[in-house]
């Protein structure tokens, strides 16, 4: 499973993008932000506040119950801010 | 229609003008320019770095541009993003509608600049004198997008 | 301010680049551009020919712009409105507004173009093959104009 | 007194302006109105039908009954059609 990560969530965890196995017990948005803030300091602080957490299953935006299912890859991204 | 988004300066001129002979009934054309301002809060900005998810923000632009063509009759949408880092003066994005009458023209790039505030997935980060921060996002551009939702969505 | 009355072919590119460097804090420019259709009613337009009631038309399109910048923040607003014979394709009138933000600028432009649709002394007479004729104002124009009405103005 | 016309009003008055000596009876832009169409075929075919007749005193909107008092030109057009 791909994960991307922009702006200051990519900032705090270090690094744009990587590759990680997932557990079967995470199924959900939800379940893998829960696990990631358990990974080390870095993802505990991208991830202090969910609610400001913005997720992308395949580059589709999706809230923390989207099943993750065969998804590709995951984007966590804070409000944006374009335009 | 054309979506796209760039690194290099955006040139409005050509832009218009590529629009403007694009139906052969334009009667309306509406342009939004996004420019990077000079100060933010009394303190000269030395630059704005917009970071996107590629791929993402193309067919989320695009979705939206469809979404436009279904409410409105339009005769042509051009949107360019720029991404990088921009000077103040700069153009950040530039949105062009083109209808046969100004009603549909102003309704949707209204709508497409409500939509690439909100859920086209761009970050910007200020670089001033005094130090960087990411712009958080506006309540009030969440209360702009909100207005165009159907009634199915707005219960969401 | 810039408001100005022409018998000459209006340079889009000039007037927007004008005012893009309006304001030391310009971030947000919107454009409207009125162009000549090439048919209505599916016959071809040979041309429009604009009548307009000097000194009048420049100090009722002064009065909205000031209206329009005691309403919303704005950083510029420029009008050039063509007189004589316009041909298909090229602009009727070009209306520009500059502010810090997208809302200011969008909702004067609009409001400026429907009180020029109604209030400001133009009237145009089509010519096609078959034949000229004047156009008819629109009860639509006349429906824009009056949601900026003011609640005292509205009861008259 | 100078009178303007424009667009079809000129086009029927046949004339885009002249000056014109008003009786004492004529106050107001309605009875203006009433008075020119009284005046000739052209000016009752052009003020035929006075609800699509818009007047301006000075360069300023008015309605029919406006006062015409010490106004200096007084135009008579057809609903706008600009922008």
């Amino acid at each position: 499973m791909k994960l991307l990560y922009f702006a200051w969530i990519r900032e705090r965890v270090g690094k744009p993008e990587e590759e990680i196995e997932l557990p079967a017990s995470v199924a959900t948005v939800g379940d893998l932000i829960h696990w990631l803030k358990k990974r080390g300091e870095e993802y505990a602080h991208a991830f202090d506040n969910p609610k400001v957490v913005r997720a992308a299953l395949d580059k589709v935006h999706v809230g923390p119950a989207a099943k993750i299912a065969n998804a590709r890859e995951i984007a966590f991204f804070p409000p944006m801010t374009g335009g | 229609m054309s979506v796209r988004i760039t690194e290099a300066p955006i040139d409005v001129a050509a832009e218009t003008a590529a629009l403007a002979h694009a139906g052969s009934n334009t009667g309306a054309l509406v342009t939004f320019t996004g420019i990077c301002r000079r100060e933010e809060d009394g303190v000269p900005i030395a630059a704005l770095v917009l970071e996107h998810y590629a791929g993402m923000a193309e067919a989320e632009i695009e979705r939206h541009v469809e979404e436009a063509q279904k409410r409105w009759p339009l005769l042509g949408v051009r949107i360019v993003h720029r991404v990088g880092r921009i000077k103040p003066g700069e153009t950040i994005v530039f949105v062009a509608t083109a209808s046969a009458h100004r009603e549909p023209a102003f309704a949707a790039a209204e709508f497409l600049m409500d939509y690439l505030k909100t859920r086209a997935p761009f970050w910007k980060k200020v670089e001033r004198a005094d130090g960087t921060h990411w712009v958080a996002a506006k309540k009030t551009d969440d209360a702009a997008a909100a207005r165009w939702k159907k009634p199915r969505e707005a219960a969401e």
